[in-house]
């Protein structure tokens, strides 16, 4: 039963949002949220499985490698599974709140969300190359129509601009396979690393192109313009779904690519450029992020610069550099999908998130604020947060490594985050005379106010519960244990 | 004997395109040039066609060929009519610069 | 024949430089057509006529029918939907160089690589007589990777959904001041192509089995019936959706996928067809997947939520 | 021993923890739900507390270990120093909370700031109860993050700045303290918190690094317990409500600073490495500087409020200056002055908490003839001012003692003039304001209201004879002076 | 491989190359859609000629990822132009709203 679950994660979301597409608004919103439970049920069960048992594989068609395709659940996989299937069944519950009644659109919007959901697990399970390029644009193509559902005329260019990266990125991408597929003769991640190894010029080339493929389609700078307008104009729940799952599922990728099939073809000069593409990040993303003037665009850009810490790895190739930057993509995936969800109540409350005109909104949103501030501690990477125990792994890294610049680089990184954090919260709590809010909304659904603060909870909670997720992701793949 | 004749029938109606296409390049107007396009296209093909099916082995191919040839005459004449109705009803004569 | 195909190849070059360089945009898209054409012709004489088929049926054609209508929109929009300023004269000359490095470094890659020809490929090749059909492709897309294949759908199902929310159609439909001098042609066009559209569409998804052509190929097709149908008046898009044409829609990917989750417990892997069952399952699906394809081209085309036959 | 009273830091932690949940679950709605769940918070541990120094007088050991990564544990452990600084803790908290509550009758966002409160505490008790540098570094970012909301509580522009100026000066030192224990760790593992150091082994080879990361630890503990050059923030987050002032920033947020110096300084290096690399001298100048910077500093304030501040500034580094000299007699003196400035600074803040609600003074010449209207909270201050300055037998006093017996024990004849002269300097900026309160006219024109409201009174009260009694008493064997002995005989293996 | 100069290499090359530099210097988002394609046409003709390098019979595995990569990238493209008619149908009420 258990290797069937791979199968099951993949295609119970994937069903349920192609039959969500069949129903229409009737089948609002009792059918996707059966969907997103079972989704969630099952995935966790794939999760428990891949903890108890170690990893599972299907081949699919029982057909064997190279011939089929397999499906591969290892650590690093059920990690991101994990993440993926707990942010998402809590964004399927905050989206019953804000997409929950019936009407055409919401309909599109649960088939689109159930199918981007699907499209994630089978990323995360994919043990393929060229299957992962399929994966990419089922998550790129079903990611930029939910931007859309926030209405098409506030949306529409910052969908296109979205579309534009997404297709060349994964244009790069193939191409990149192809030739992978020329030097190996195999599309499987497993039998492909001693091949593209001594492929000569044609193995780097392959390699370059799937990585940077990867980080076009991942909005590392200076591939991130697509982002801001992106994120910041979708609905809530897709911004926190875009910036909290599928940039980080392109982030997932690059490491799975990094450590196991490219392992023995990269560089030290293309992880340590990795390295300052990184940190580029993370000073470009913060400071911008500091110098918005809207609410969204704020976390938008915080996501910009968080991405640039789990590039970090790539210099110090060790294992704590490795937990580090899967422990803050998971950090960094809870704690930006709360700021999402709270940043949606505010603007639904508000009716639009200009942040100078936010002023008091503690005493009538202080669940929301309150997550925000909350995730905002795991952002900024103090304790106790998950944020901070990525930090603290990758801080040591640097030291193991004796790389002391990229702690320099992790200190300062976090100064700029605390920089706008508490930028958006001084306004918060700001009581003091000037613009203030006109037009009050409705006041958000408890719903939508407690998933929020959950979320905002669960990067806190994830300061403490390293153990069991770096158990549950094992070490470096191809280090010594 | 069959290729020389097929040679024969496929180099002539290369010569018919050649010409449609220095037809297209050089009239002055669209009609002129659906013209030569259509005039010229369409009987390249049919000798193209003729060329090929002496060529084949058997005669459901050849009929297939004809058949080929005539749906694609078929369509070209009526695109060709479309076009040229279209440009008449508009007095369109934007696209006929250059 | 190295002839020909270096002037093919020359060919291509250009007509791709022209299209990205020349100032008029219709011409860019005619250009772009005739580049599809081109490299139709050109998987011809690589052995590729399946994809041949595809690039000018979808790429060339239907892309092409769709790039064109959308310029009328852009055409009657005005002038002034270009997106900002052109590049500066920098970001010229570094697009320039990165681009004759990026293909310098292809060219290099592509003359140089040792490929590997002990592949998958070639297991596939050998495993054809496992794999229920003939057409080395087909079995590829339907049995060995058919997961690929499954998933690919729902990319086209997504593309849909995401034009239809964006309710911006394109109905082809003549112009009310058309109607009174629409030509005496067009209806012949319809009414004799369009039946052996669908018959040529219908063989090729058969074919597919044993031959060139399948269930893109035949999608493809079908659609391309679909969008003379429009053309011609016969078939408009409708902002309502019937529940058969979703049904429709969603066929192919629903039947794939309640295949191989019925055949998993069986099977014990999923999409593993029984022995025996494999041809007859295989055209089932290559049959729905082909209709499923067809609707969803035909309405990204019309970029509306449903069809409506003859509109009064 | 059950493992349930094992875990008793765990649940001293989580009762102030589930406290600050409970308050803002019970928002601004439900008042006396939130104000009983507070109080009995409070109350419950206290006893908790209680029990707990019964129990490591009795020398039970109380260690919870939490693993979040290999070799690397949050370590929750009561040994007596830690008990010192929560009973501390303990005791004032209820006692603030009392005089809160009177504090902000009728303020609005009561609810958020008494969740927060509660929240910094729960932060100060982690800090006491931290079993290693990890652990302690986790509160005391926490405690930094608690206590923000709580210095804009008024969310004016005003306090916005200097909430500002509070998070450049706490975040920053608390990245250096980061790096500081990064590089600890990876030089010599996660060491815990023992009596007499782990690192002494190290001190041949790795001089310049230990001495480096010693700089860096110091620096980050030391902007909360405001040393200069790194007390800048500490008379600009006066701003923040009374209470605020006279738990956080007179006592927990610098006492955690001071507290954090006195681990670094004897369970994480130990005396004798400290002195071998030859930085106790080095801090105890320091220490010394800030001591008499500050009071010099308080001389010149015109605002009550600013001159406590830097009264604060100079008295918390005495903490510094005993533990720094090395020698057990002077440890003594600055471990018993944790508790006794605390308790005579709270008193302190509480007078002019009540003098700014009862009449709105803020300025120290509007003291002026407040004796008359105020009685019992001038007298108060005045203890607590004699205490400051260290009058016999009051507790400044004890303090005072013990750090100059160190000084001439640990050779370091410098040292005492340092306090004398800081004596000189208190009395010089506390006389000059008694006298105004009891012997000048009257200088506020408002209605006679009388004493300060009882809520305000009480607690006032209460400090102010505990600052005398500590003093007082200190001969006995539960004082906190009795306690410290024991801290410093187990401390020292004496 | 020979060294000798392969003609569809070579235009796999320059399909890239002139892609790539569509894509970062055209500004109107129709043309850079069909940059985007070009490019994308460059990647299918390596596919292409990877699978023609097989001795014997073309390699069935880089045609089929080939027809799923055209497929994707038309309707991708497809969604595309949806997503400009919009824009400007968008961009034409704005303006009409101007005009009242």
């Amino acid at each position: 039963m258990t290797e069937f679950l791979p199968v099951l994660a993949v295609f119970i979301p994937l069903l349920g949002g192609v039959l969500q597409f069949l129903m229409g608004p009737r089948a609002v919103p009792v059918w996707p949220m059966v969907v997103s439970g079972a989704t969630t049920v099952c995935a966790l069960a794939l999760v428990g499985s891949v903890t108890n048992q170690g990893d599972i594989q299907h081949m699919l068609g029982g057909w064997e490698a190279p011939l089929g395709i397999p499906l591969r659940v290892d650590g690093l996989a059920a990690v991101m599974l994990l993440l993926n299937n707990v942010v998402g069944g809590l964004v399927s519950l905050y989206a019953l709140g804000a997409h929950g009644r019936s009407g055409a659109v919401n309909s599109h919007f649960w088939a689109l969300w159930l199918l981007l959901w699907g499209s994630l697990n089978a990323l995360f399970v994919s043990g393929d190359l060229f299957n992962l390029y399929v994966a990419l644009e089922l998550v790129s193509l079903s990611a930029i129509p939910l931007v859309l559902v926030a209405g098409p005329r506030k949306t529409v260019a910052a969908a296109l601009n979205y579309l534009h990266f997404a297709l060349f990125g994964s244009l790069v991408y193939l191409a990149g396979v192809g030739l992978t597929y020329a030097v190996a003769g195999s599309l499987d991640l497993t039998l492909i690393a001693g091949p593209l190894a001594e492929g000569g010029p044609a193995g780097h080339m392959a390699a370059a192109c799937l990585i940077v493929g990867v980080l076009i389609k991942a909005a590392i700078v200076p591939f991130h313009i697509w982002l801001p307008a992106a994120h910041g104009n979708a609905p809530a729940a897709v911004s926190a779904v875009l910036s909290a799952l599928v940039v980080k599922s392109c982030m997932y990728l690059l490491l799975r690519l990094w450590t196991e099939p490219l392992a023995g073809i990269t560089v030290d000069a293309a992880a340590q450029l990795l390295g300052i593409i990184g940190a580029a990040a993370i000073g470009y993303g913060s400071v911008q992020a500091f110098r918005q003037e809207r609410l969204k665009l704020v976390v938008a850009y915080s996501t910009v610069a968080q991405l640039g810490y789990m590039l970090l790895f790539f210099p110090m190739a060790v294992a704590t550099a490795w937990e580090g930057a899967v422990y803050h993509g998971v950090a960094h995936g809870v704690a930006k999908a709360a700021l999402f969800l709270a940043a949606g109540n505010v603007l639904l409350y508000v009716g639009h998130d200009r942040l100078r005109e936010l002023r008091g909104l503690d005493r009538p949103l202080a669940l929301s604020v309150f997550a925000f501030a909350l995730a905002g501690v795991s952002i900024m990477g103090l304790p106790p947060s998950g944020g901070f125990i990525a930090k603290w792994l990758l801080l040591s890294a640097a030291l193991e490594t004796g790389q002391w610049w990229w702690a320099l680089v992790l200190i300062v990184g976090g100064f700029l985050a605390a920089a706008y954090i508490f930028r958006v919260l001084r306004y918060a709590f700001l009581n003091a005379p000037g613009p203030t809010i006109e037009i009050e909304g409705p006041v958000p659904p408890r719903l939508m106010s407690w998933t929020a603060l959950l979320l905002g909870v669960l990067s806190i909670v994830l300061g403490f519960t390293t153990a069991p997720i770096l158990g549950l992701l094992g070490g470096l793949p191809g280090a010594a244990p | 004997m069959t290729h020389w004749m097929a040679a024969l029938l496929i180099t002539a109606g290369l010569v018919f395109f050649l010409a449609g296409t220095v037809g297209l390049l050089r009239f002055p107007d669209a009609f002129t040039r659906l013209h030569a396009l259509t005039k010229a296209d369409n009987t390249g093909l049919g000798l193209l066609a003729a060329g090929v099916a002496v060529l084949a082995l058997t005669w459901q191919l050849v009929l297939l060929i004809a058949l080929t040839w005539l749906l694609a005459a078929m369509a070209s004449s009526i695109a060709c009519h479309l076009v040229a109705r279209h440009g008449l009803h508009h007095d369109n004569h934007e696209e006929t610069r250059e | 024949m190295m002839v020909f195909d270096s002037l093919l190849a020359l060919i291509i070059a250009a007509l791709a430089w022209r299209c990205v360089t020349v100032r008029d945009l219709f011409q860019a898209i005619v250009t772009f057509i005739v580049l599809g054409l081109m490299l139709a012709l050109s998987w011809t004489r690589l052995d590729a006529p399946d994809l041949a088929l595809a690039e000018a049926g979808i790429g060339a054609g239907l892309l092409g029918v769709l790039l064109l209508s959308t310029w009328r929109v852009v055409r009657d929009a005005g002038p002034d939907q270009g997106e900002g300023p052109p590049p500066s004269p920098w970001v010229r000359t570094a697009a320039a160089v990165g681009s004759i490095a990026l293909g310098t470094a292809f060219a290099v890659v592509l003359h140089t690589v040792e490929v590997d020809s002990d592949r998958a490929g070639g297991l596939a090749l050998e495993s054809l007589g496992e794999a229920g059909v003939e057409q080395p492709v087909t079995a590829v897309l339907l049995n060995f990777r058919s997961y690929d294949t499954l998933l690919e759908l729902g990319v086209l199902l997504m593309a849909l959904i995401g034009a239809v929310l964006l309710r911006s159609p394109l109905i082809h439909r003549p112009a009310a001041e058309d109607t009174g001098t629409e030509s005496p042609l067009l209806p012949v066009l319809v009414t004799v192509f369009t039946p052996l559209v669908l018959l040529m569409g219908t063989f090729l998804v058969w074919a597919g089995a044993h031959s060139p052509g399948g269930a893109f190929q035949g999608g493809a097709v079908l659609a391309g019936a679909g969008v003379m149908l429009v053309l011609g008046g016969r078939l408009g898009g409708d902002a309502q959706v019937s529940l058969l044409l979703r049904a429709l829609l969603i066929l192919g990917v629903s039947v794939f996928t309640v295949i191989g989750l019925l055949l998993m417990p069986l099977e014990g892997a999923f999409m593993a067809y029984p022995e025996g069952l494999v041809y007859p399952l295989m055209v089932t699906i290559e049959f729905s997947l082909a209709l499923s394809i067809g609707l969803t081209l035909l309405l990204l085309f019309t970029g509306t939520n449903g069809l409506r036959g003859a509109p009064a | 021993m059950s493992t349930l009273y094992q875990a008793m830091p765990l649940w001293v932690l989580l009762i102030s923890l589930v406290t600050a949940v409970a308050v803002f679950i019970a928002g601004e709605k439900w008042q006396r739900l939130r104000t009983a769940f507070n109080l009995s918070g409070a109350v419950l541990k206290l006893v908790l507390v209680a029990i707990m120094l019964w129990g490591v007088d009795l020398g039970h050991t109380f260690v919870v270990h939490l693993p979040l990564l290999p070799g690397l544990n949050l370590v929750l452990q009561a040994d007596a120093l830690a008990l010192l600084f929560m009973s501390l803790s303990a005791v004032l908290w209820l006692v603030t909370t009392v005089y809160a509550i009177a504090y902000l009758e009728r303020a609005p966002d009561r609810a958020r700031f008494f969740g927060f409160f509660s929240l910094c505490v729960t932060a100060t008790m982690g800090i006491a109860m931290a079993g290693n540098l990890f652990t302690f570094f986790v509160f005391y970012e926490l405690l930094t993050l608690a206590t923000w909301p709580l210095v804009i509580h008024r969310g004016t522009d005003k306090v916005m700045v200097a909430g500002r100026t509070y998070l450049h000066y706490t975040l920053g030192g608390g990245a250096v303290f980061l790096l500081g224990i990064v590089l600890l760790y990876h030089l010599a593992g996660p060491t815990d918190f023992v009596a007499g150091g782990e690192l002494l082994h190290l001190g041949e080879d790795h001089a310049g690094a230990l001495t480096a990361i010693f700089v860096l630890l110091i620096i980050g503990v030391g902007v909360k317990a405001a040393i200069v050059p790194l007390h800048g923030w500490l008379p600009t987050a006066m701003v923040a409500p009374a209470p605020v002032s006279a738990l956080l920033h007179a006592v927990a947020v610098v006492k955690a600073g001071a507290f954090g110096i006195v681990r670094v300084v004897h369970d994480v290096y130990g005396v004798e490495l400290v002195q071998q690399l030859h930085l106790g001298t080095a801090l105890a100048v320091v220490a010394s500087i800030t001591i008499i910077y500050g009071s010099l500093r308080a001389i010149w304030q015109t605002d009550l409020k600013r001159r406590l501040a830097f009264s604060t500034v100079s008295q918390v580094s005495y903490v510094a200056l005993g533990v720094a000299m090395g020698s057990p007699l002077a440890t003594i003196g600055g471990l018993v002055h944790l508790v006794h400035q605390g308790l005579m600074k709270i008193t302190l803040f509480f007078c002019a908490g009540a003098y700014a609600e009862t009449y709105g003074i803020h300025a120290i010449r509007e003291l002026d003839g407040i004796g008359r209207r105020m009685p019992w909270t001038t007298a108060m201050f005045t203890l607590g001012a004699f205490g400051m300055i260290g009058v016999p037998p009051l507790a400044g006093f004890i303090s005072k003692w013990y750090l100059g017996l160190g000084a001439v024990d640990a050779h370091q004849y410098w040292v005492i003039p340092v306090l004398l002269g800081s004596t000189v300097l208190n009395a010089i900026y506390f006389l000059p304001l008694l006298h105004r309160a009891w012997f000048r006219p009257l200088a506020i024109t408002d209605k006679d209201r009388g004493e300060a409201h009882p809520g305000l009174l009480w607690p006032t009260v209460f400090t102010g004879l505990s600052a005398m009694g500590v003093g007082l008493l200190a001969a006995f064997a539960w004082s906190p002076l009795g306690w410290v002995e024991l801290i410093v005989v187990r401390e020292y293996g004496l | 491989m020979s060294i000798m100069p392969e003609p569809f290499a070579l235009a796999a090359a320059a399909l890239i190359a002139v892609g790539f530099y569509g894509f970062i210097t055209q500004q109107h988002p129709l043309r850079r859609l069909l940059a985007i394609n070009i490019f994308g046409n460059g990647v299918f003709m390596t596919l292409i000629l990877v699978a023609y390098w097989l001795p014997g019979d073309a390699d069935p595995v880089p045609h089929a990822m080939v027809l799923t990569g055209i497929v994707i990238a038309v309707s991708a493209t497809a969604f595309g132009l949806a997503l400009i008619r919009r824009r400007i149908l968008d961009a034409n009420r704005k303006q009409d709203h101007g005009d009242d």
